[in-house]
């Protein structure tokens, strides 16, 4: 098991989910961001059908923006979100 | 340089002029003011700005920075809002300081298409029919890549 | 539309703000105010503007026209000044209002770029030495071509 | 003889003139703005230094920017100035 990490939800995704953050201890095969993400979706019904395309789901590891295939040990606080409309 | 992320509204002249106070030696200000659109044949009724303050603020530090040392800045501010604002009120406002124009201008446009796409906040819009989540757009995407 | 050729001061934030009072339907207003520098290495006491007022209304008339047309902008407006500025003294002050961000900086650019060439102003500067008109730039001939 | 007109200069074309307007009456044979500064030249040895280069002046007629070709026929002011230098 890996230690236990936070993961915030924003816009759509935090709406689908219908919960802005929760708690997770994914088990050790769960290596990167890309593993995390099919872990909730095989874990949670909502994760499931709000997380259908996986590819466009963006990530952040201690609010720093990382790819899918960055690794997830140690982390603090995951983000998982969709793709940004700032400006 | 300085950047601001509030859900106060802010007074984009007042910003003008607090920055023109600190251009010693420039020659050119460029004022970029993003606004809450409310299109005639598609009006909202108010839009909403969800944020992960932390990643912003890491993001638009590092962009800032980026576009200071790029366009050889004498200043750059950017001020991003969010929380939930009426039509016309203003959502962003980029301003940038360099010796001559082109550097100004330049540096407000690159600073804009990254945070069209690499600024975390949410777009929101509320109307009569109901709300819905503003998509990104393949032409920011596009915007963006040019500076790559 | 509205140009204004003055000698008298103005204030960039002022105008800033009473422009988005305008800006019925805007996403994005760029305002880029030009101000008289003084160089480290080469520092002017005060830059004197020359100006030819009737041709500078006609001029910057038809340019404000031409802009507003060719961007389908909300609103522009140019002041001027001429007389003796002090370096830091906002000079020119170009704003326009668009839909969007890419017609407001195109246009705000647009303008300035056709400004440097076909506005009947000359500059003179004064330093410790003397003082010295400055050249017309290459540099901005070719800024101005790129829109033809 | 074209009627009376108005010429202004300005900048750096006033200063070595030693004047910013002046009222002339140019010979039937100057038609164009390239003619009258080869006049202007031809009369005034201020005016032969100060346009040692025509081709850079710039001039209006009434207010209107125009070419070295176009015609003064009917011109009430003509303007002579040196490159622009505005914005």
């Amino acid at each position: 098991m890996l230690a236990p990490m936070k993961i915030l939800y924003f816009a759509w995704l935090r709406e689908r989910l219908n919960r802005g953050e929760e708690e997770v201890q994914p088990p050790a095969e769960v290596v990167t961001i890309g593993d995390l993400i099919a872990w909730l979706r095989a874990n949670d019904e909502a994760a499931e059908l709000a997380m259908q395309r996986p590819e466009i789901i963006r990530a952040a590891i201690d609010a720093r923006i990382v790819a899918h295939d960055a690794p997830i040990a140690g982390a603090g606080t995951v983000a998982l979100f969709p793709p940004m409309t700032g400006g | 340089m300085a950047i601001r992320i509030q859900e106060a509204p802010f007074d984009p002249g007042a910003e003008l002029n607090a920055l023109a106070e600190l251009a010693d030696g420039a020659g050119a200000i460029v004022a970029f003011t993003g606004l809450v659109r409310s299109a005639p044949d598609d009006p909202i009724a108010s839009l909403t700005l969800e944020c992960y303050p932390e990643l912003a603020m890491n993001q638009i530090g590092r962009l800032v920075a980026q576009a200071q040392e790029r366009f050889s800045l004498i200043e750059s501010i950017v001020i991003h809002r969010y929380g939930t604002l009426r039509p016309g009120e203003p959502i962003v406002q980029v301003m940038t300081v360099a010796p001559h124009r082109g550097a100004a201008f330049e540096a407000a446009q690159f600073l804009m298409d990254y945070l069209k796409t690499d600024a975390p906040f949410w777009k929101k819009e509320a109307t009569d029919a109901g709300s819905r989540w503003v998509d990104a757009r393949a032409a920011d995407d596009k915007a963006r890549a040019r500076w790559s």
